[in-house]
Order: structure tokens, then sequence, then C-alpha cells
């Protein structure tokens, strides 16, 4: 018995004395090191040949030229181009994840329903019966003469896209073609109609101007993607124009600007009007003929006085900077808006137009300018009309299709379901995600993602010159998504409208290629490389063929300078008029909270957000770290409040409150922000902050939530905020 | 004679103990830790660069971008092969499985390294004008093509360790360890840091 | 034989602070670039990872009279680096050829002593088991290397670029680099200019001078780390804030013709 | 058969008792195995620690289990170089107690790294440079050492002891354990240095950084001083628990007096090399890098009382107490002294690793604290259990005691 | 940690570093090397007896290890420290020739039958010389009523040979053991045993079997006296003979006159063995 348990015992030493002076152990520490590197958790990159090829990023309008490095066919990172015609370099965040966005989890794998709310969760959904369903209540509405009560909405005008749209409305019936009221293009369409240059969109020559005097806008951050408005990038030891920024808070626009005019929310009407006083009285301008009656009387009643009571910036300080805008070479005053916040109202575009047109800027080199048309017309008009989604009455659509690109500007979805009839109103999302008007849809048709299908982008408002640039289709379509064109042709047979083929993918290719053709045929604008470096004169192209290939190789096509087009004066039209009666108006009025709660603190309510993912949307993963891995962007409930302000209201950072304003309620929590003006509540309006973007996700309800008015184009509202 | 047993089985019992280690862990071992793949068709080397009469860069070029190509894609292949050419099975092999319905070979590739590796072809056959066997020992003169063996463990091929359990070979071309590499930089007196090699 | 080697450099990044305004685009398009890992949305604010981090930094002075401007904070390169003899199993190590500091994933066993020895926070753990979520493995940069769980990472200067850029080279014949071959993604994606890279003892890159540069300064510099990333700012206050504490502690000293002009 | 594994002439309690003394500690134990498991599959994001807090609780458990375990090498040093006869009756407890800290303490490393199957890096790639390296090549060869000094006692075993080779073994390594107890000293010293040199050299972070002497700053001395000062007193309190909980006299009462005193003295030693330390680090070191003393206690959970509690309350107070003959008689005050010596120490490297991870250095950056996540309690209260059950085991199965049977005689006669 | 290794250059760190490491481990190593072998030739060269006696000698308390002349007189309180070898003992002779100078008074009688013939052995076996030279070993009285009536006794087989303080006769009773040291080496000639009474005739060790380690005549009868006075103080703490000693004759068989007694304990106390 002992004898066995020693020789075992001896085997045993025996053995391990063996083992150890053989490799198996040292091999096995070493393999298990190495395996830790290996192992299946371990994501493996790409292998294959690396290509690198220019395009264009339809994410947002601002129409950023990109540049992709692809392995084999797979984008792995997209950078912008430093040089861009349009761009120059610049590049959202958004932008700069591109390459993640196609495989976000967030993205429409297949039909999708849930029942009326936006809230409810979504249901996968066959796809043949969801665009039966779709089909038949178009063929209902079709049949019963309803088809006034069948809309489009357009959330990026202009395209190829646009025009199959009208199309397949043309052939529904009378559909209605819908677009958002987008806060630069409404400035851009009342400033055409004021100025008697009608469709001529005006735009923003920054860089010929000598000063800029911006109210709001953020010139510096996110202007053009993420980066400041074209010719205001401070090269280097080159000069750039003077920058004023007049905002109630500070930002980093702020900070890059030369002169900050922190002057209280909502009284940029009275500063313009000031400012026109000043500029008149100082440096004694050339008068020209008055905007409209009684203009000039407002001008001089806004005395230095006046306007700092208003606004709380110094007389001084008002002055000095009316200074120092002279003798700089033409002035031009910038209202726009934080793509993010809304664009200001029309009573405060219309005091800037009047403010430019006293500078004498209007249709001037480095003032504000008239983009040359593009050479094709808008397409067969709509038999139901072309309208802001403003317009149309409540309750007064039945189906709404809705195009599934980002809105630049954040839009209200419970506008969107206002104008639904209440019962039956079907609204339907042609989007490759779940995000922007598209997340208040009843029923989602999976569509191609950014890069899968081939789309043309136009020069987005305001910018200095016409431009038309193609985004390649450089990733395939994936099996589950479909050509937007392909969906609304599907529609049309299963609905079977007269001529569906009218907006089918086909039809797509030869907008484009006609658009091309009309281009090569006008013969005027160049062909510039991405870079920037060479420009062809268009009508030295050889070949449509070749002038396609160009543009698909990432060329943009850019129209010749504006033409100076002298504008005298601003023709009031009818719809215009009352505007300016508003105009007296408005001033600190807007500040005054309605709220009835006494134990709320009256406070105004203000809102940034970051262009192109503005109202939410399914972010790059990446993307969250701004938010997640830095301290700098706010959280999405963040209300940033002046410390002082909050000392004075006995809050502390970090402390729920309930911000309430007249149409409902939000609880948010508290961030002490020395940038942010006392008596001010910011909010940001941008994307959600989950980690890889959470599908239900639905920032935009923050805006139906605060925005003081029905009206959808905002940036300063009353509110209140109370204690938990 | 039990005596002499019981005397003497400790130290008997003590080296077949010893014995047994030892096989386990030079015989056996390598047996259980490598797995074999057979390369899915053969390949002549010698064929193609004696009788052929091609160089090394012809099917394993550099890019464009300076990086290395390394094996050639099937479309290289059909420059040539895309109607045959002799008639060996492998070749028949390469038509129909391969070239016909464009499909890539699935090689088992010796030499490859884990994704946290950086080489450059180019900085060492360019600037340093080492030569392709100083490497891959003479592949480029194989007649045929050894079957691949993958550790299970670390799922590297063999070749990086080298065909002796213990570590390297015969030749100094055998191993593609770290050791190797730095062995070598040493050698030329090349001032090496982590991150020349490690991405 | 050819020459082994080619001349040292010392690569250095320059971040001027009065032209950053915050976009991200740095962050963003060095976690890109870098294949840098989303943590779980659920996990902990101070568990992400990101090379580059914007701080924004303020004045502590009162409205309107206050300023923020924002700091992005890569890897500060250190010359005498805190992190290098920490390190146990010598995953750090500075390259003598470039003086970038590098982290080693493979060979890090995570004991993160580097990153209690690290002033500038600038290193991060992958507390979590880095995931993309499916089909976006095909979207990582083949130039670097995925981590694992349990170990340190850092910024390297995008030391992929440099690695491609030398190929780009040797394919060419040359052993050194020019000036516009090697940026890294942050200062590429910056839509300001406001990060600029080079190698400070080429001349061409025209580095020297904007290190020389009064508002030329470096984050926490009596401690002796010696980085290699400079910051710059007209501001004295943004200078005084990056340079030490004791700035912030006892107040800034705000030289006359500073600070904002609003009255 | 239990009855023939206890020492002759000592009682213990029956099994079923002890069976039930040792569950709780058992169930402990289990809970933090379990944890552990789940650390090493699922990841350290267990933890609270995070990117600021590199550094947890469970570095904080190594450092004062570590400074707890040096009665070990230091009655080992005085018992067997110093010739300190009398001390030879609480060595085999310094032994056991010292080899459970040290494996506990090395055991809880090993869950606190990211990649443990990388963990012999640390030795093939080793960084001389690293204080680290230096901690762990040190703690591995003593903890080595510890077991070989352990196995002697175990051999001791009434039933063990009857087996021949095993009583050679004992009685041969007995005699040239004076060896040991020399390595031990050397290697202890060492690493025990190093591990406050690990924050001493951090001249990253201020807080903890001091100048030194070559290349070990002066934590690297405070750390040994301190380590050897609180060794004897854990000892005495451990000794004082035991026959308090067996309710019997284990050793003479003069030995835990004269352990008492060894600690008194070491700790006032302490003090001032303290107060001298501090002083350089406030007027010289800390101005020398751009900050300010002051600043550092400002803070709300760090408060200067900090300082003052290391120095008074857990410095002067046991150091009095413990010098003073006449309080050293009164067992009362004997365990206070003791107590607050190791709890002192406890506290000190609470401080050293927290408050160095919570201060900013970046102007811009902001004081934070930490709180450890349930898993990392029940990972350091498992590795207590498994102290405390391994010596109990020892405590009934082995002759801790060499006086035990004496005493017990004498008293019963008395 | 090796040459090989990419991290190790030779330099001062490196060099230094290492060096100590490995010179410790050397160092601990050849310790761990040497003590195997010392143990492999101790259990070859048979000490193993004698290691086994050193070892519980040490660990026996002082009182048991008394000097025998603290018994009578010159070395009051003195401990040995040679493992009752007197042999080795430098202080022996001089203590035995003061012990002789000094009339040392005739010690009490211990109670028990003490032949003035009778060498005793501390662990309390008795060896009587044979005129044929054997020796007679046996239990004395005082042991033979500790342990009462054994159970079991086991006994060396004729022809073995014992060394002088191997445990060489056990007794059982019950879960109680006694292994009683061997007075003297030598070959076991003969064994008998009945009762527990039992007797072993000794064919002495002409090199190593020597009596001058035990005692006779009055240093026994002292030391019996001190055995037995140790035993009462052990057996009722409270003092008094009357319990123990009958009549001034110890009473037969305690073990079953004291059942309460922790006669585990005070078995290895009798027999040396703890």
């Amino acid at each position: 018995m002992s004898v066995t348990r020693r020789c075992f015992l001896k085997f045993t030493c025996g053995a391990a004395a063996g083992t150890l002076i053989s490799p198996l152990p040292w091999k096995l520490l070493d393999d298990a090191a190495i395996w830790t590197q290996n192992g299946s958790w371990v994501a493996q990159t790409p292998r294959g040949p690396v290509s690198s090829l220019f395009s264009t990023c339809t994410l947002c309008g601002a129409g950023c030229g990109l540049r992709l490095r692809q392995v084999g066919s797979d984008t792995v990172s997209v950078q912008g181009v430093s040089g861009h015609p349009v761009s120059q370099g610049a590049l959202c965040p958004a932008g700069l994840g591109l390459a993640q966005i196609l495989h976000h989890p967030a993205r429409v794998r297949g039909a999708m329903k849930r029942d009326r709310s936006a809230t409810a969760p979504w249901h996968p959904m066959d796809t043949t019966s969801a665009y039966a369903e779709v089909g038949r209540k178009l063929a209902e509405l079709r049949a019963a003469g309803r088809s006034g009560e069948i809309a489009i909405l357009d959330l990026r005008p202009g395209r190829s896209l646009s025009v199959l749209y009208r199309n397949f409305l043309a052939t529904a019936g009378a559909g209605r073609y819908l677009t958002l009221p987008d806060g630069r293009q409404d400035a851009a369409t009342a400033l055409a109609e004021l100025a008697g240059v009608p469709r001529h969109a005006p735009g923003y020559d920054f860089a010929h101007a000598g000063a800029v005097i911006s109210f709001g806008a953020p010139v510096f951050d996110g202007w053009c993607g993420a980066g400041p408005a074209p010719g205001l990038i401070p090269a280097t030891g080159g000069t750039r124009p003077v920058v004023v920024q007049a905002s109630s808070n500070a930002s980093p626009t702020t900070n890059l600007a030369d002169v900050w005019l922190p002057l209280r929310p909502g009284t940029e009407t009275a500063l313009a009007l000031g400012l026109a006083h000043l500029l008149r009285t100082e440096w004694t301008l050339p008068f020209t003929e008055e905007p409209w009656p009684g203009y000039n009387d407002q001008v001089s009643q806004h005395t230095p006085r006046r306007v700092a009571d208003i606004t709380g910036l110094s007389p001084a300080l008002l002055q000095t900077t009316a200074r120092s805008l002279s003798g700089r070479g033409p002035v031009l005053a910038v209202g726009g808006g934080a793509p993010g916040a809304g664009p200001l109202g029309q009573a405060e575009e219309l005091a800037i137009w009047a403010l430019n047109l006293t500078l004498g800027n209007l249709g001037q080199a480095g003032g504000v300018v008239f983009r040359p048309d593009l050479p094709w017309s808008e397409a067969a008009p709509v038999p139901g009309g072309t309208t802001s989604l403003r317009e149309v009455p409540d309750g007064s659509l039945d189906l709404l299709l809705v195009d599934g690109s980002l809105p630049d500007s954040p839009v209200s979805q419970a506008l969107l379901r206002r104008k639904m009839r209440p019962q039956s109103g079907l609204i339907v999302g042609l989007s490759a995600f779940t995000v922007g008007p598209v997340a208040e849809a009843d029923l989602i048709l999976p569509a191609a993602g950014p890069g899968e299908w081939l789309q043309d982008v136009t020069a987005q408002a305001l910018a200095p010159r016409t431009s038309y640039a193609l985004a390649r289709a450089d990733a395939g379509l994936p099996a589950f998504a479909a050509h937007p064109a392909a969906i609304l042709e599907r529609l049309a047979r299963t609905a079977d409208f007269p001529t569906p083929a009218s907006c089918g993918p086909d039809r797509h290719e030869e907008v484009v290629t006609d658009r091309l053709q009309s281009l090569l045929s006008q013969g005027t604008g160049h062909l510039v490389s991405p870079d920037g470096t060479t420009r062809t004169p268009v009508n030295r192209v050889a070949s449509l063929r070749t002038f396609r290939k160009a543009l698909l190789a990432g060329d943009c096509w850019i129209a010749p300078p504006a033409p100076a087009r002298p504008v005298d004066g601003l023709h009031l039209t009818g719809g215009a008029r009352p505007l300016f009666e508003t105009v007296a108006a408005a001033a600190p009025g807007r500040l005054v909270s309605e709220s009835a709660d006494p134990s709320a603190c009256p406070v105004t309510l203000m809102f940034d957000g970051q262009v192109g993912i503005a109202g939410g949307g399914a972010l790059p993963p990446v993307v969250n770290k701004l938010r997640r891995e830095s301290n700098f962007l706010p959280a999405v409930d963040a209300a940033r409040v002046n410390p002082d302000f909050a000392r004075q209201n006995g809050w502390h950072a970090g402390q729920p409150l309930t911000l309430t304003t007249k149409r409902g309620a939000w609880p948010v929590t508290l961030v002490l922000d020395e940038t942010v003006q006392p008596g001010v509540v910011l909010l940001p309006a941008g994307p959600g902050p989950t980690g890889l973007g959470d599908p239900d996700d639905l920032r935009t309800h923050i805006i139906d939530i605060c925005s003081g008015t029905d009206d959808p184009v905002w940036r300063v509202g009353p509110a209140a905020l109370r204690k938990v | 004679m039990r005596a002499f047993i019981s005397q003497h089985c400790g130290r008997m019992v003590f080296l077949v103990g010893l014995a047994g280690g030892l096989a386990a862990g030079w015989l056996l071992f390598p047996q259980l830790l490598y797995s074999r793949q057979a390369q899915p068709m053969d390949f002549n080397h010698a064929l193609h660069t004696d009788d052929g009469g091609m160089t090394c860069e012809e099917c394993h070029p550099f890019r464009d971008d300076g990086s290395f190509s390394g094996i050639p894609t099937i479309d290289v292949c059909a420059d040539c092969h895309s109607d045959p050419l002799g008639e060996s099975a492998a070749e028949a092999v390469l038509i129909a499985a391969y070239i016909e319905p464009a499909q890539e070979v699935p090689w088992f590739v010796y030499a490859r390294q884990p994704q946290n590796v950086y080489f450059s072809h180019a900085a060492h056959v360019r600037l340093a004008d080492i030569t392709c066997d100083r490497c891959h020992g003479f592949q480029g003169t194989s007649t045929t093509l050894q079957p691949g063996e993958t550790n299970r463990i670390s799922t590297y091929s063999r070749h990086i360790w080298g065909p002796r359990i213990s570590g390297g070979g015969s030749q100094v071309w055998d191993a593609m360890k770290m050791s190797d590499c730095s062995a070598c930089h040493a050698q030329r007196g090349v001032q090496d840091s982590c991150l020349m090699c490690h991405k | 034989m050819k020459t082994q080697q080619a001349k040292p450099a010392r690569y250095v990044m320059v971040i001027d602070v009065d032209r950053c305004n915050g976009c991200g685009n740095c962050m963003v398009g060095c976690a890109v670039e870098n294949n840098v890992s989303v943590p779980p949305a659920d996990a902990l604010a101070n568990r992400g990872l990101t090379w580059m981090k914007v701080y924004r930094v303020g004045n502590d002075r009162p409205f309107p009279d206050h300023q923020t401007v924002c700091l992005p904070i890569p890897c500060q390169h250190c010359d005498h680096a805190p992190c290098i003899h920490v390190c146990p199993v010598t995953a750090v190590q500075r390259d003598e050829q470039t003086g970038i500091v590098g982290q080693i994933p493979e060979r890090c066993m995570g004991c993160r002593y580097c990153m209690a020895a690290c002033p500038y926070h600038a290193r991060y753990f992958n507390w979590f088991t880095p995931v993309w979520p499916a089909g976006m493995e095909k979207t990582l940069n083949p130039d670097v290397g995925t981590r694992m769980r349990g170990v340190a990472e850092k910024c390297n200067f995008c030391h992929g670029r440099l690695d491609r850029a030398r190929e780009r080279a040797a394919a060419e014949g040359r052993r050194q680099l020019d000036p516009g071959d090697y940026v890294p993604a942050c200062a590429e994606a910056c839509p300001t200019g406001a990060i600029r890279f080079g190698d400070a003892l080429d001349e061409r890159s025209g580095m020297k001078d904007l290190l020389a540069a009064p508002e030329t300064f470096r984050l926490l510099e009596s401690l002796g780390t010696e980085p290699k990333v400079y910051y710059q700012s007209r501001h004295a206050w943004v200078r005084q804030v990056g340079r030490s504490r004791l700035a912030r502690v006892r107040g800034f000293e705000t030289p006359a013709g500073e600070g904002v002009t609003h009255g | 058969m239990d009855k023939d594994l206890i020492t002759r002439g000592l009682d213990r309690t029956p099994l079923w008792k002890f069976a039930l003394w040792l569950l709780p500690w058992a169930l402990l134990a289990a809970w933090g195995g379990q944890t552990i498991r789940d650390m090493f599959v699922q990841g350290l994001y267990l933890t609270n620690m995070d990117n600021r807090f590199a550094f947890g609780l469970w570095i904080v458990f190594d450092l004062t289990v570590i400074a707890l375990g040096a009665g070990a090498f230091f009655l080992g040093f005085l018992t067997y170089l110093m010739r300190q006869k009398d001390l030879q009756q609480v060595l085999n407890t310094a032994v056991i107690v010292g080899f459970v800290c040290y494996s506990g303490a090395i055991l809880t490393l090993a869950v606190d790294v990211g990649q443990p199957i990388r963990a012999w890096f640390a030795f093939w790639h080793a960084n001389v440079h690293s204080m680290l390296t230096e901690v762990s090549f040190c703690i591995t060869l003593y903890l080595m050492v510890l077991l070989i000094e352990y196995v002697p006692i175990i051999l001791k075993n009434r039933k063990l002891r009857l087996v021949p080779s095993f009583l050679v073994l004992e009685f041969n390594l007995h005699r040239i354990m004076f060896l040991f107890a020399g390595i031990g000293a050397f290697l202890s010293f060492f690493h025990q240095g190093s591990l406050g040199g690990m924050f001493g050299v951090l001249n990253g972070r201020p807080f903890a950084f001091r100048e030194g002497v070559g290349i070990w700053p002066s934590t690297f001395f405070l750390f040994i001083l301190s380590a050897i000062a609180v060794g004897p007193s854990f000892i005495m309190l451990i000794v004082m628990t035991v026959s308090r909980v067996a309710r019997r006299p284990l050793v003479d009462r003069k030995v835990l007096t004269r352990l008492g005193r060894i600690s008194g003295l070491l700790l006032s030693a302490y003090i001032v090399a303290k107060l001298a330390d501090t002083g350089i680090w406030i007027f010289r070191t800390l101005p020398d890098s751009g900050f300010d003393a002051a600043e550092f206690y400002r803070h709300g959970l760090f408060g200067i009382w900090v300082l003052f509690l290391e120095l008074t309350v857990f410095g002067l107070l046991p150091a009095t107490i413990l010098l003073n003959r006449r309080r050293r008689q009164n067992p009362r005050w004997l365990v206070a002294g003791g107590l607050l010596a190791c709890l002192g120490i406890t506290f000190n490297r609470l401080v050293v690793t927290l408050q160095t991870q919570s201060a900013p250095t970046l102007s811009f950056d902001t004081f934070m604290i930490y709180w450890p996540s349930l898993q990392e309690w029940a990972v350091m209260l498992g590795v207590v259990a498994y102290g405390v059950i391994l010596y109990s085991l020892s405590y009934r199965y082995l002759n801790l005691f060499p006086r035990e049977h004496e005493l017990k005689t004498s008293s019963g006669r008395a | 940690m090796l040459p090989t290794a990419y991290e190790f250059h030779w330099d001062t760190g490196h060099v230094v570093f290492l060096g100590v490491f490995y010179s410790v481990v050397v160092t601990v190593l050849s310790i761990l090397v040497y003590t195997a072998l010392r143990g492999r030739g101790d259990l070859k060269g048979q000490r193993t007896p004698a290691i086994a006696w050193e070892e519980t000698f040490h660990d026996l308390p002082a009182d048991r290890r008394a000097c025998r002349h603290a018994f009578d007189g010159p070395a009051a309180g003195r401990v040995c420290h040679h493992c009752f070898d007197c042999a080795t003992c430098a202080g022996h002779p001089e203590f035995t020739a003061i012990g002789r100078s000094l009339q040392a008074p005739q010690p009490p009688d211990p109670g028990v039958p003490m032949p003035s013939d009778t060498f005793y052995h501390r662990g309390h076996t008795w060896v009587k010389p044979a005129p044929d030279g054997t020796l007679t070993l046996g239990l004395d009285p005082f042991a033979q009523r500790c342990f009462g009536h054994p159970t079991s006794v086991s006994l060396p087989a004729e022809g073995q040979t014992v060394q002088s303080g191997e445990r060489a006769v056990t007794l059982h009773r019950g879960r109680l053991e006694a292994r009683l040291a061997m007075p003297v080496a030598g070959e076991v000639v003969a064994s008998s045993s009945h009762d527990g009474q039992w007797r072993l005739r000794v064919r002495p060790d002409p090199a190593s079997a020597s009596l001058v380690n035990l005692l006779r005549g009055n240093e026994a009868r002292a030391w019996m006296t001190r055995e037995v006075d140790w035993l009462q103080g052990r057996l009722n703490p409270a003092g008094g003979h009357t319990t123990l000693a009958d009549g001034g004759v110890l009473m037969d068989d305690l073990v079953a006159a004291y059942p309460a007694a922790d006669w585990d304990d005070l078995w290895g106390q009798v027999s040396l063995d703890v």
C-alpha cells in the first residue's frame, strides 16, 4: 500500500521533471499569452489593397467634399478634402463617422410598423405586405378622388429625387409636394421675394467681405459642416474679415470673433435698427431709398440709448463697434441662424435685410450676392401645389410619405401629426434610419442610406456660389434596402397609378443625366477638382460621359461668380407688409413667460445644436465620444444656466428640474455654465447620447414641447423652470 | 529478487515518469498543438520561375502606394491561365474551381503575421536590398506546396514559431517571430522600437 | 550597403487654442483612424476611450467677461514620460527615431500603473471587450491593430499613418520623409487648422518658429515631463491655466489689453 | 482521527464547534471566489475603478496587508539574527500571518490586472526601472521563502512527524532557518520599500511624488519604517485575539509587551521621519513642480485633517501609548496602541493610493472620488476569510505556541 | 529576465537587478538542495530515532528537562540541553564530583519500591544488568501505575537491534498510546509480556551502550519523589497526597482512578513523548 503510494509519488515527480525540461509548459505559457491577443473576441481589421477616392456628403445639405479610404470595396474612413470648392476641408463629426453609419444598429433593416404613437415600439413587418398596405391606401384615395390628401414631405428639395417625388404626386393625381420649414431657406426665399429678384437664391459672400455682423449665426463653428463659413477660415498669416458676433450666450464663435455683443435674447431687431441708426450718423452713408415706408422713422427712433435699454449693451460699445466696421470694405450683416436652434424670426430677418440694404451690399460682392440659377426648372409643377408643411391646414392629409434624409434644422413632430387626419392619417417613411421626421412615421419602408445610391447635391441656401455635385454609390445597395425611387415606383405599381416608371430609378438616372446635359449645354462655370487645384471650364469638357465621370470622381461644378445685381430697395409684398409692424414690436417682449405657476421661475429658453445632426439622428458610434467621453458637449437633458442665476434661485448643479412652456413640461438636469446669459436656459437640440444610437431616441420631441409657438421656426421663447 | 525490486522500484518508477514526461513534451505535444490544413490546390513555383521564366515581382508586385500585394488575386492567375497551358491536375482545378467562377483561391498563407504586426516589404526589399529567400526561404523554387499548420491556441501559422517545437529551425528563414526580426535588426545595426513593428 | 537608418525626427504637435471652435472633429477623426471602440451605453462616464479628449476651460470670470476655450488633449508624448519607467512589462517605450511614446497593447498586462502615473489623464483602459456592431468591423482601419479587454491604450500620433508614409517613401527609395507626408488624423480633421504637426528637427516643417513663439506653452511645464504637444494662445490666462495649477488657485494676473473686447 | 492530529496535551474545541466557527468564513471565501471567477470571465468593469481611479480598494488592501505582514520578516530577523530568543514564542504565528498576507496580496493582484494570463510578462519582459517590477520579483521570492518557513511548522504536526522523511526534513530545515530569515529580511526590505517607491516616483502626481536618495524616493524608506513599526503590533494583536478567543494564555505576557515596545520605538522614529518628509514636500518639492500643498487638502473629502490624523491620532498617540511602560502592562492600552498603529498604516496606504488619484493635476480638471463596488469588497473579504481559515486550521492542528502547554499546566497548578 | 528577451540590455540596471535576483534564487535553491541531501544522509544513516528523540526532547516542558544534578543539590533548577546524554555534557563530571563531596541527605521515600541495583531511565524504564552481560529492561512501578493495565503491548522482535532513545515499545489502552524510549542500545535476545507486564532482554551494543545516562540509588529516589510530586500536582491541582498515595503506597491503575485527567497528555509527559 505505502509502496504503491510512494511509487505513484515518485512517478509524478519524474513526470513533472520530464515535462519541465520539455517545451510543453513554456510554449503553452507563451501561446496562451498570444491567445489573449488573437482570441475570437478580438476584432480583426480587414486586409486588402487600400485605395482612396472622392465623393460628396449627403448627411445634410452642406455638400461637403469627402475623401473615402477604402479597403477592397469597404470604406474604412472618411476625411474632409482641404481646398474643396464648397466645404474647404471642413466636415462635421457625423461626416467623419460616415463609414460606420450604414452599419448602425438603428439602421432600418426591413419594413417596420407601429401603432399611432411616436413612443410605441416598432414591429418588423413583411416588406411585401407593407407595400401592399400603402399601395392599397394610395389606390383608395385616388379612386375616391381624394388624391389631394396624398403628400410627400421632401426634406431636401432641389435634388433629382425631388423631381421624382413630384412625378409620383403627379401620377397619383393631385398630391401635394411639401417642404420643411428650414430657417436658412425661408430667410433666403423671403429676401429673394422682398428684393425683387425672384428665383435668384441669395448667398453670403464672406470671402470678399471686409467686416461681418453676425446675428447669432455660428459663422465660426458649424456654418459649413463643423467648420467656419467659407472665407472666414483664418489662414495662417492671412487676413479675414472683422467679425462682430451679436449673440446672447458665449460660444466658440464669440471667442473667435473680434467683437462680441452679448445682447439680451430676442433683441436682434432693435440691434439691427440701432446699428443702422449709428452707421448713418457715424459714417454718413449715401442714403438709399428706405426699404419700406416708416423704416427711417424706426431707424431714427432707435438711438444708441434706446437700443442700449433694449439690448442691454452699452451705448459706448455700440458706438465703438459701429466705428470699428468702417473703412474695411464691404460690411455684411448675417442672419441665418444656428442650424440646431432654427433661424431668427421673420421680423428679425427683415430688419437684418434692411440693415444690409442700408449698408448697400445687397447684390454686391462682399455682401449678399444673388446666385445664378441652375439651368433647370423645378420640373413639372405639382397639381396639388408646392407648399411648406407649415401652410398645410391641420388634419387635411391622409397619407404622407416622408423623405429619409436628415433635416438641416429640427422639426416639430407634433406639427407633422397635426397635419394628418385624426384617425386614418398614415405617415410612411422612406428611410434608412428612424430619425428626423421619420421618427413620427407609422410605417417605414427601408431605403438606401448615404453612399448606397447615386445622389446629386446642389448648393445649400445662403451659400455664396451655385454648385452641383454627385454623391457616388460606392457602398453597394444592401439586400434589405431599396433605392428611394424604386420604392416610389413599386408603390405606384401596387396602387396601379398610370405611369409608375415616371418615378423609378431609371427615371432618376435620366433626370441626373438631363441635369448634367443642361449644365454642359449652358457651358458656363467650371469643373473643379475635389482639392480645388484644377479648374476646367465646362465648355472645354469633351463629352457628357467625361463630365459625369469627373463628377463621380468627386469634382464639383461651380457656377461663375454671381454678377453684381444692385438692389435699391425691399419691395414689401402684401404678405410681408404685416411683418414690418412686428419689427417695431419685436424686442424684449418675447421674453415674458406665460407660466401661471408662481413657484416656477420665468426664464428665456434658447437652443444650440450641431449642423447636419440637428434634430436628432442615428450617429456614428464614435460621435458619441463627444458627449459621453469628453466633458464638452452637454448631455441631452442638460439645461445650462448661468451659475449666478442658479444661485439666486437656489438651484445646484445636477439638480433635476422641470421646464414648462405653454406646450408642456420637460424634465431637465441643471448644468452650471458661465457662458450662458443670466435668465437664459440653454438646451441642446442635438443627437441622442446613447452608446450606439438608440432607434427610439426621439430628440425632436423636445422641440414640440419647447418651441413657444406653432411656428416651428424659432430660436428663443418664454419658459419656466420649476424644482421637481 | 523481490527485495531488489522493492529497493529499486522507486528509482525505476521515477525514471519511467521522467521518460514519460519528456516524451509527452517533445513528441506528443507538437502533434496535439498544431492542426494541419491542406492547401486548396497544389502550386509549383519552380515551374513558373524556371520554365515560365517569371520573376517574383510579376505575381507579387508592389502596389502604387508602396504596399506589397502578397498572394496574387485570381485575376492575376487568369491573365495566363484563362485557358489551360498544360495538362496538370492543379491547373484544371484552378480554372474549373476558381478562374471560371472568379473565386479567390483560399490559400493558406504560411508567413501570415497577426493583425497587430506591421511589416513593410518595401523598406526591406527596396531600401535594405534583402532578398525574398532571406525570410521566405526557397519558397520561390519549390515544386509543391506543403500543407499549412496552425497553432490551435495562438492561431499562428507554424512558420512563425518554426518547425522545431523548441522554436526556430535549421535555417534562418525557418522562424518569423519577433525575436527573429529583432535579431536581424540588431545584426544589421538597425535601431528599432516597439512601434516600428507593432500597430 | 545603404545606410540602415533615417535621420532621427522629433515629431511635435502645436495646437492653436485661439483657433479651436470645439467641434470635436479631432476626437471623432482620431477614433475612426485608430479603431477606438465605443463602450456600452450604460458604462460609467469615466470609462470611455478617447485618445484625444477636448476639455472646456473657463477663465473663472462672471458673464459676460467669461471666456471658455477648448483644449484638445492627446497623449503629450513627453520626452521624460512618467508612464515609461513605471511600466513593469516594458509595454511603453519612447521611440528614439521619432520621439513618439508608444503603448503596445499586446504586451500590456493591464496593471494600470501608467494611468496612475500620467498627469494628463491621456491614457485609457479597456474596461470592456471592444465590440463593434455587426458588419462594422468592415470599417476598421487596417493600419491600426484592435485592442483587447484589460489593456491600456493611448494616442501614438497615428503611427499607422507614419508607417504608411514610410512605406510610400521606401517604395520611392526615400528614407527621409517630407513635411507633408505624415499628418495625424486629428490634425487632418480639424476644420480650423488649429492643430499643426511636424518634425521639429526638419527645417522645412516650420515647427521651429511655432515652438519659439511667445504665446506657445505646454501643459504642466513645471513637472518637467517635457511634452511634445505644444499649445498656443494670445490670452495670458489660457497660458497660465495650462502651465500650472498655481495660477488657477491664486488667480490669474491678467496683463493690460487682455480679455474680451465687449466693454 | 481529528484528535490524533492535535498536538499532545493541547486542548482544542470539539470538531463540530470548530466547523461551526469555520462555516461563516468559508461562505465568505466562497463568495469571494465566485466574484474572482466573474472578474476573470467578465472583466474589471465589475469594479468601480475607472480611467481616473486606476488603482482602487484592492491596491489599498495589498499595500496594507503587506505592511501588516512585515512582522513575519522583522520578527524572524530579530529572533534568528538578533538572537532575541523569547520572540520565538510568536514566530510561528508571524510566519503564518505573513504567508497569509503575502499570498492574499498576490492573489488580489492577480485579480487586479486586466490580463492575468500575461502576468508572467512582469518577469520575462521585466522593466528593471519599474518599482512594480521590484515589487513583483521580491514578493514572489519572499512568498517562496515564507512557504519554506511554513513547511517545518506543518511537518511538526503530531501525525506527520511520525513519517521519518518528514521528521528529518523538518529537523534539517529548522537548523538552517536562520539563513531564510536573513534572505526574507533582505527581500522584504526591498519590496516594502519599493511599494512606497511605486508612489514616490510618480513625478506626474505631485501629491505622491517625493525627492529621494538615488533611485529611491523618501517614501521607499518611510514605507519600510512604517511596515516594521506596525508588523509587531499586528502580530501582538493577532496573538491576543487568538488567546482571547481560545480563552487561554499562549505566550508570556512580557513577549507581548515586548512587541508593543518595539512598535512604539519604531513608530516614533517613523513619525519623525514622516514629519521631515512632509516638510520637504510642502516647502520644496511642491513649489518646484508648480503646485500648492494647501490645495490638496482643500477638497471636501480629503481635508487637512487627513495629515493631522495621520501624524497624531495614528502616529504620536500609539507611539506614546506603546512607549509608556505602565500603559504597556495594561492589556487594554496595549491593544489600543497596537490597534491605532495598524489602523494608522491602513489609513496611510489608503491616502497614498486614493488621494493621489483624487487630486487633479491639470488646473481645469476636477477633484474626483471613488467608492468600491460590491464585487471589490467581495474579493477583499474573500481573501480575509481565506486568511482566517488558514490560520484557524494551523492553530488547531499545529503547535504554534511552544509555551502553550507549560502555561496551561502552570496556570492549572496555580 | 534572460539576455534572450528583447527588452534585455547589458546595462547597469539589468545587470545589478537581475544579478541580485538570480543570486537570491540560487542561494535559496542551494540551501534547499543541501537540506534535502542532509536529510537523505540522516535517513540512510539510521539517525532517525536519534533525531526523533532530539526533536521531542526540545519540545519538552522545561520542568521535564530538569538536569539530574538538580535533584540532589549541586545544580538546582538546571535544565538539560544535551538530550539527557551526560556523556556530551561538559558539566556532568564536576557536578558528579560535587554531588559526592556534599553528603546529600537521604531523600524521602518516593513510595514506590526502587531496588538500588536497578538503573532508571528518565522515560521511566529501568535496566538491570544480568550476570551473563545481558541487560533486562522493564517499566518502572511509577509508570506501571500511570499506564495501569494496557490492552496491548508491542515489543521489538527477538534479534532486532534497538537504539537508545528509540521508541521500540508501545503500550495501548483504548485510544491512549505510550511510546517508550529505550534506555540502552543493543540486540533484543528475549521479550516477554503478560498483562502489560513486559520484559526485554538485550545484549548491549558494546560501542554505544552505556549506563552512565541512567539514574540509580539516591539520585533515582530523589528523581522519583519529584516525579510523584509532579504527578500529584497534575492529577489534583488542589494539592494533598492522600488521594494519590494510600498508606505511602501508590495505588494501582491511576487511569481508572482519575478518569477526568488528561491521560493522553500525562502518558506523553511520563514517557517523555510529546
